[in-house]
């Protein structure tokens, strides 16, 4: 397959969050500020790499009845990988992302990945998927992290653009919904067009 | 007294769905129909007082002795994986209408990260066995709330003449949204 | 090596182990077989969900065919040959070749054409106009022009032409699912042959009433006069219940038949103009 | 306070412009149409061909199927076509075309305007008698009388209502009937009870006739085992569920009949077709139809003869006005509109009502909102907003489980609605969409 | 003669009634509280009402016309009540730009993404005041002081809302009867005179508003008397149980919108169940809930809250509440 | 290479190894990351301490004591020192009357009892009125906390306008704002009782 199109696809066509609508939990959860979005979607392209790649290397060892479980544990292991290195070494994230970490594990864009494509193409091929899907994953939390920052706080990468507060209900739950269900209409009609 | 704030909480205040963001994948795919959501909530009631309780033990009784607490994630997904293949078995055998009415719903439990959530919460919020399990319990209700009534309005919206491109998920993420924001009446409560 | 790990690796390959007994007593007890090649060949499919098929939707389809035994009799008008020769591939069958498909109206009962006799006043929809009454002229097989043909198709294929007041089929879009077909209450819609740069000739009349009573409703109704089928090389062309009907599928599209028609029911669409068109035959081009 | 059903109904204004005008015979067309299917079933077989000198009364179509009519002349000439006609729905059916030549009747008619009121046939005659007449329900539904009138064994009837009610506005020709033929009517009633085979019979009649009510009230003295009963105004009064609730208080079931709560209902024009067919041996070929419209010149009520086109009947009553914007067939609630007048008064026809332009073109369609007014109208406690969009969306098992077909299409739902949505135009197609399934379901 | 009839399916009458009129008579209804809230917070209240109904209509005129390009349906009125409630529930001085963002959000997000009039789940003009509430906090908790007809707009003096009084105090620890001294008394409270949202003051001038929607039957009364009642019974309960701690029924019913809810909000039609019998199980579970968040919650008022909450078991009461079907309990034979 | 058939044997085995392997590779970086961990939680506890006490070049940690609150519990003390001289005490406090109920505060003393800087550790307010708790304010545009600054509230009470006291609470958070309050509060009767004075 054309690797180019294999990475590209997840970032538009086949953006798992805003297309797919997998993972919605740690999109609408971390995406208060563009840094949190971006943060948090690193930190599932990651796992999303390292799961690939693994899942891909083992698919002939793994018989078919135990492949879910014995994914949910590669998964797992590179989740509780991810925890630990942040704690170490950027714990202010790690507090902000708090229990969204460890929720990566059943987030359905890493196991539906090592699902769907990993555990049937090859190493390299899962790689580029991985690393596109982590993309299309780290960048539409990026975008809605950031529509939310600027309506909700009217700051942009944490830096203020308009004195005051912004539209307050932006960085809340409710906000969260709202923005995404418009994006997810605005990326349809950029997909249709 | 406490343990009636506990459940408010859990259940208006801090819905795990509405303002916790958790298990918002079934929310949104398990919530087309109303008898589905109900069939969807009696299970993950089930699983989830189930699996606060057996996580809980573990944890306190295994990890933490071993001093292996990072293990927790790792520890926590798989046993409510066996937990619920397990209680489908179970389920099976002894009663064959509740499996009938729940069975359908198990497999898709597992993937809830509402109930990986709530297990890991448990522990994080240092919840002892009683309190814990009856925070799992009332967050579950708390699923189940907000879940039957995004279907009662998504079965409604059905015969709506939603425009064309905020039809499926849009609508019932808007749906959720502002679902949000009336659920924000209750803060405060506790 | 210090406790943690020896812990650790204990207490995850237990884990395992146990996750993998209780896996296998699962799996022995569930055998959920499902042939994976039934998603192989959904994602060959359109997936539009039409139903042109016959079947519920594209998934149900791609059931049918990989349990079928042969590829006979079962076609996907969306996605064609096309889409019928992958799923072969996939299925290692023998495709079926089909003949592609465009549904075409068979009415012209345009205001010009057609007087009116009544106004329909009641919910635009053809289903219930047509339990209701005759229609808004002196024809009542024609189409009635609430549209129900143009909602039901998926592909945007239709619209209403506003001075004709009859439905359009937009050559390029039409897959030939046959939602259309379905959805008219009174079978003017006609799956026909697709030819060469769409080019096509048909009764563009459903009136089964004798020559005179249909004349008086529609200028252009077909009048059962017969004069076609006796002009026809080919045998292409049939009459019942005072109507013609040209077989798509032995039509060579001579164009005899057109010429002969005293009323311009016969349409010929999509062929190079002409020097000169017979007069009084006002035909609607569509498209 | 006046009796009446429990839930639902409106006051659409009653309009009964020809309430005074008394029954006035229309003068014999040149010719006569007569459509073989003017009743619910299988059409009527021709027994005459085409150039049959025939006579006023003779039979001339016979009832084949079980609930079918049988067709007389209404006139006497000569049978110049059988052939396809379109009726009053455009579509065409076959009718037997008769050359008017005189008026000659059938012998056995008994044509003296005498009331007789001794019955001296048997349970078995009357039901036999009335099959013979080609007798239908004159109510609108045109449901062969016969069957009606036959108590099936094991079933049990104990009590006949009658349909006097009249509450569609503008209709007047029962009314008229009560008043000025009621001894004819109260005998036609006891022939009926003879027939089911009850001793007690209920008038139901709207408030609004208080000259009806009165009159056979007081006639009714004189015969055994009928009384009137007033009831509220509202429409629909006089369907057929609702008149039994408001005169008995029993509930007939969903999907059930009245015989399933022990009555049997008829109207009055029903009432005394039956005395004129089982007293004087006449069949059905004329009927009372109200004429009317804010803009006719002369509306009244007229005896018709079967058959006769609706534009002569409009022409007695002075002529088409030239805002004309509608004629309906029956009355503004039930009745069907009609797109052209050539077409013949049938024995279902109880009224022609013309409207004006202005009225007779329906409000722009808004979006639902939901106010549930139609729920409150609906007489069988139905939800018609949510009938409908099931239709219209194609939902058609949902709507069979909100009970799409105890829908009696009595049109409140429609007229009240303020967004003036056709809720009745997609539940009936609905309704029949699900019979249709149902019947299919059964057949597999 | 050859005029060309109309056919339609029966009924070929239809009532006088129309979507316009009845939206035109819930304007109507609404006047006598505007006309107060004008006498009591001046000019101010007049600019918030123009722009909340231009800025309603304009955001529905333009959503239909560039994005959903369908046909523009405001002339049926519904943007118009929107507008009203909306204005009715924000204070009169409220910034301009913040009445603007909160008819766009009820017109835009809560109404025409749904697919406009009838198929909102969601009361709009409720969407659009919880929105502002939550996301200008400050700006829609700062009410002017009612202090009769005067031609300011912002430079008003602004003060908290009777309830947020008591609210406030109670969690302070003071006595209602200490706190009944700072707030105006009942009657001035039926008249209106307190601070609070622009519409939601003149407990006098809405229920007149409400008696002539009843009259005209543009509503019923289930769901008014429903909400009252039971706000009334479950704060009276209270306050029987400890009169020092929370306040009497009637000072409940007169503050803080519950009037405005009750009437107007709770009742839109497309928003509130379909039958008698949902409209009370409705109406009851927006006094309760209301009492609920106005005596432990974080909101002293509580009242759009409640509707909004219920308004999303609207469907289910649909769904489950049904008018009794004729012949439904009755078996054949 | 062929897939694994699905027998008992082979599943247990695979799965075995696997979990194998992942807990290697677990506990292999949990050894890595313990120190880097701790490092930051330690750093965490620090810099909130360093923001709310004059400098110092002791390890406030290590001096870590507990002070009863009077109310049966205890709050952690951090001395500061420098050199040998106490330039002040950190004060793990609490109150558990915010908006959302629990807030967490670093209560700064200076010897003598004047409040030297406050600090939030956690908070669930609201965003936009309860979370003006928070930041720091600057000279010309002071924060709500800068008013607390060098007020011993020996004879600065910590009341808000409404309840009679010296603080101006934040527009419209007034419940935030008595709630912190609150917790300054307890922290201050903590060292007054403690006799740190």
């Amino acid at each position: 397959m054309n690797q180019m199109k294999n990475f590209s696809k997840g970032i538009l066509r086949e953006n798992p969050i805003l297309v797919l609508v997998l993972g919605a939990c740690p999109t609408l959860a971390t995406t208060s500020s563009a840094v949190n979005g971006l943060g948090m979607g690193l930190a599932t392209t990651f796992v999303l790499l390292g799961s690939n790649v693994v899942v891909s290397l083992m698919q002939n060892v793994i018989p078919d009845k135990v492949r879910i479980p014995a994914f949910i544990v590669v998964i797992a292991t590179f989740v509780t990988i991810v925890d630990l290195l942040m704690q170490a070494f950027v714990p202010s994230l790690y507090d902000t992302l708090g229990i969204f970490i460890p929720l990566i594990v059943v987030n359905c864009i890493v196991l539906g990945r090592a699902e769907a494509f990993a555990s049937k193409n090859s190493v390299w091929s899962s790689f580029v998927d991985g690393a596109g899907m982590g993309l299309g994953f780290t960048l539409a939390l990026g975008v809605l992290g950031a529509v939310r920052e600027i309506l909700g706080s009217g700051a942009i990468m944490g830096l203020k653009f308009i004195s005051g507060d912004g539209i307050l209900v932006f960085i809340l739950a409710p906000g969260a919904f709202i923005a995404l269900g418009y994006l997810i209409v605005i990326v349809n009609r950029i997909n249709k067009a | 007294m406490e343990y009636i704030l506990l459940i408010i909480s859990a259940i208006l205040v801090n819905n795990i769905v509405l303002a916790q963001f958790l298990g918002v994948c079934p929310f949104l795919g398990v919530s087309n129909k109303v008898s589905t959501a109900i069939g969807m909530s009696g299970a993950v009631t089930f699983v989830m007082v189930l699996a606060t309780m057996v996580t809980y033990l573990i944890y306190t009784y295994i990890l933490l002795p071993l001093g292996i607490g990072f293990m927790q994630t790792i520890t926590f997904i798989l046993v409510i994986a066996a937990l619920v293949q397990m209680v489908e078995i179970i389920l099976k055998k002894i009663s064959q209408g509740l499996y009938q009415a729940l069975g359908i719903f198990l497999p898709l439990i597992t993937t809830n990260c509402a109930v990986l959530g709530v297990a890991i919460l448990v522990i994080q919020k240092e919840y002892n066995l009683i309190t814990g399990v009856i925070y799992g319990g009332a967050t579950a209700l708390g699923f189940g709330l907000a879940l039957i009534i995004l279907a009662g309005i998504r079965e409604q919206l059905e015969l709506a003449d939603i425009p064309k491109g905020m039809q499926g998920v849009p609508i019932s993420l808007i749906t959720a949204g502002i679902l949000a924001l009336a659920f924000m009446g209750f803060a405060g409560l506790v | 090596m210090s406790s943690t790990v020896l812990f650790t690796v204990i207490m995850l390959s237990l884990l395992g182990l146990l996750a993998a007994v209780i896996l296998y007593v699962v799996a022995q007890k569930f055998k959920v077989v499902e042939d994976p090649r039934i998603d192989l060949v959904n994602e060959v499919l359109p997936g539009a969900n039409c139903g042109g098929c016959g079947f519920t939707g594209c998934r149900a389809f791609s059931e049918v065919l990989v349990r079928s035994d042969s590829f006979e009799g079962l076609n996907c008008p969306v996605g064609g040959s096309e889409a019928m020769g992958k799923a072969a591939v996939i299925l290692d069958r023998q495709p079926v070749a089909v003949e592609p498909k465009i549904a075409v109206l068979r009415c012209n009962g345009t205001p010009e054409h057609s007087q009116r006799t009544s106004n329909y006043d009641g919910a635009m929809n053809c289903r219930v106009a047509h339990a209701l009454y005759g229609g808004t002229t002196a024809c009542h097989y024609g189409c009635l022009g609430c549209g129900d043909c143009v909602t039901s198709c998926k592909f945007d294929a239709m619209y209403m032409d506003p001075v004709t007041q009859l439905p359009v089929i937009i050559d390029d879009k039409c897959v030939a699912c046959g939602a259309c077909v379905k959805a008219c209450p009174r079978n003017i819609i006609e799956l026909r042959k697709r030819n060469r740069k769409d080019r096509k000739i048909y009764i563009s009349c459903v009136n089964k009433d004798k020559g005179g009573p249909a004349r008086k409703a529609c200028i252009v109704a077909c009048i059962g006069c017969g004069k076609c089928l006796k002009v026809c090389p080919y045998d292409a062309i049939t009459m019942a219940d005072n109507l013609a009907f040209i077989d798509s599928f032995k039509c060579k599209l001579c164009r005899k038949c057109a010429a002969e028609c005293p009323t311009g029911a016969i349409l010929e669409i999509n062929f190079p103009v002409k020097e000169e068109k017979p007069a009084g035959h006002a035909v609607t081009e569509v498209n | 306070m006046f009796k009446t059903f429990p839930k639902g109904g409106i006051h659409p204004p009653e309009n009964k412009i020809t309430a005074d005008k008394s029954i006035t015979v229309l003068p014999l067309p040149s010719t006569v149409t007569v459509p073989l299917n003017q009743h619910i079933g299988a059409p009527a077989t021709p027994v005459v061909e085409k150039g049959s000198a025939v006579k006023t009364g003779q039979l001339i179509a016979e009832a084949k199927g079980f609930v079918s009519a049988s067709i007389h002349s209404p006139v006497s000439g000569k049978v110049s076509k059988i052939e396809p006609v379109a009726d009053s729905t455009g579509y065409k059916q076959m009718a037997i075309i008769i050359d008017v030549e005189g008026d000659e009747w059938i012998e056995t008619t008994d044509r003296s305007a005498t009331l007789v009121k001794e019955i001296t046939m048997t349970r078995e005659q009357i039901v036999e008698r009335c099959r013979d007449c080609g007798l239908v329900g004159l109510g609108g539904a045109t449901f062969p009388t016969h069957i009606k009138m036959t108590v099936p064994s094991g079933r049990k009837c104990d009590m006949l209502i009658i349909n006097g009610v009249e509450c569609e506005p503008y209709l007047t020709s029962d009314h008229r009937l009560m008043i000025e033929k009621g001894p004819e009517v109260l005998t036609g009633v006891t022939i009926i009870m003879k027939a089911l085979g009850v001793t007690q019979a209920v008038i139901g009649i709207e408030a609004n006739k208080p000259d009806a009510i009165s009159t056979l009230d007081g006639l009714s003295k004189d015969f055994a085992g009928i009384s009137v009963v007033a009831l509220k105004v509202k429409y629909p009064q006089g369907g057929e569920k609702q008149l039994i609730k408001a005169c008995t208080g029993r509930e007939v079931p969903s999907g059930g009949l009245p015989l399933d709560v022990g009555v049997v209902v008829q109207n009055v024009g029903t009432a005394f077709a039956v005395y004129e067919a089982v007293q004087k041996n006449k069949p059905l070929i004329e009927r009372v139809v109200t004429v009317t419209g804010k803009s006719v010149s002369r509306p009244g009520n007229f005896l018709v003869r079967i058959g006769t086109p609706v534009a002569k009947l409009i022409e007695a009553a002075g002529g088409m006005p030239d805002d004309t914007g509608k004629v309906v067939n029956g009355g503004p609630m039930m009745g069907k509109a009609l797109a052209m007048t050539d077409v013949p008064v049938t024995k279902g026809t109880s009224g022609i009502i013309l409207f004006p332009e202005p009225e007779s073109r329906r409000d722009e369609i808004m979006p639902c909102i939901r106010c549930g007014k139609c729920s409150s109208a609906c007489a069988m406690g139905l939800e018609p907003w949510l009938l409908s969009v099931l239709s219209e969306k194609a939902m058609f098992e949902k709507a069979e489980t909100e009970k799409i077909t105890d829908c009696m299409e009595c049109g409140a739902c429609a007229y009240t609605c303020p967004a003036k949505r056709p809720l009745l135009d997609y539940i009936r197609l609905g309704k029949t969409t699900v019979i249709k399934m149902v019947r299919e379901r059964i057949t597999k | 003669m050859n005029n060309i009839l109309n056919v339609s399916p029966s009924p070929h009458q239809q009532s006088s009634e129309t979507t316009r009129k009845l939206m035109f008579g819930v304007v109507i209804a609404l006047l006598p509280a505007l006309a107060a809230s004008v006498y009591y917070f001046g000019t101010g209240a007049v600019i918030v009402t123009l722009t909340s109904v231009l800025a309603c209509v304009a955001t529905e005129f333009l959503i239909q016309k560039y994005l959903l390009k369908t046909k523009t349906s405001i002339s049926d009125g519904s943007a118009i009540v929107t507008g009203l409630l909306l204005a009715f529930n924000v204070p009169s001085n409220l910034p301009l730009f913040i009445i603007v963002i909160g008819a766009v959000i009820s017109i835009g997000v809560a109404k025409m993404t749904f697919g406009g009039l009838g198929n909102n789940p969601f009361n709009p003009a409720l969407v659009g005041r919880v929105f502002l509430l939550i996301s200008f906090p400050v700006q829609m908790t700062s009410w002017p002081v009612p202090s009769g007809f005067k031609t300011g707009y912002t430079d008003a003096v602004t003060g908290a809302t009777p309830l947020g009084i008591i609210s406030e105090g109670v969690k302070n620890g003071e006595s209602i009867s200490a706190l009944m001294d700072k707030v105006p008394s009942h009657m001035q409270l039926f008249y209106g005179y307190m601070g609070g949202s622009m519409g939601e003051i003149a407990a006098a001038a809405l229920i007149l508003g409400g008696i002539f929607m009843i009259w005209r039957k543009i509503i019923t009364w289930h769901i008014p008397v429903a909400v009252l009642a039971s706000a009334a019974l479950f704060t009276g309960i209270l306050w029987l149980a400890d009169p020092t701690k929370f306040a009497d029924p009637l000072f409940h019913l007169l503050t803080g919108g519950m009037m405005l809810g009750a009437i107007f909000m709770a009742t839109d039609y497309v928003t509130s169940p379909m039958t008698p019998k949902g409209m009370i199980i409705y109406g009851t579970g927006i006094g309760v809930i209301t009492v609920l968040i106005r005596t432990w919650g974080a909101y002293p008022e509580g009242v759009s809250f409640a509707i909004l909450i219920m308004n999303a078991f609207v469907p289910l009461l649909n769904m489950y509440i049904k008018p009794r079907r004729f012949g439904k309990e009755v078996r054949h034979g | 290479m062929a897939k694994m058939q699905s027998t008992l044997r082979n599943m247990v085995l695979s799965l075995t190894l696997i979990s194998l392997g992942a807990s290697a590779a677990l506990a292999y970086v949990y050894e890595f990351t313990k120190g880097p961990i701790e490092i930051s939680l330690l750093n965490k506890k620090l810099e909130a301490i360093k923001q709310v006490v004059p400098e110092f070049d002791n390890d406030p940690n290590a001096g870590m004591f507990l002070l009863p609150t009077g109310e049966g519990d205890s709050l952690e003390v951090y001395p500061a020192k420098k050199g040998d001289e106490v330039v002040g005490y950190a004060f793990k406090s609490y109150t558990e009357k915010g908006f959302s109920g629990h807030i967490g505060l670093m209560v700064g003393f200076t010897p003598d009892g004047a409040i030297y800087n406050i600090n939030v550790l956690e908070h669930k307010e609201t965003p936009g009125l309860g979370t003006k708790l928070v930041p720091e304010g600057t000279a010309e545009n002071p924060a709500f906390k800068d008013q607390f600054r060098g007020k011993n509230p020996a004879e600065f009470s910590l009341k808000v306008k409404k309840d009679g006291g010296p603080v101006d609470a934040i527009t419209a958070a007034t419940i935030s704002s008595r709630a912190f309050c609150d917790g300054v509060q307890r922290a201050y009767n903590t060292f007054e009782k403690g006799g740190l004075k």
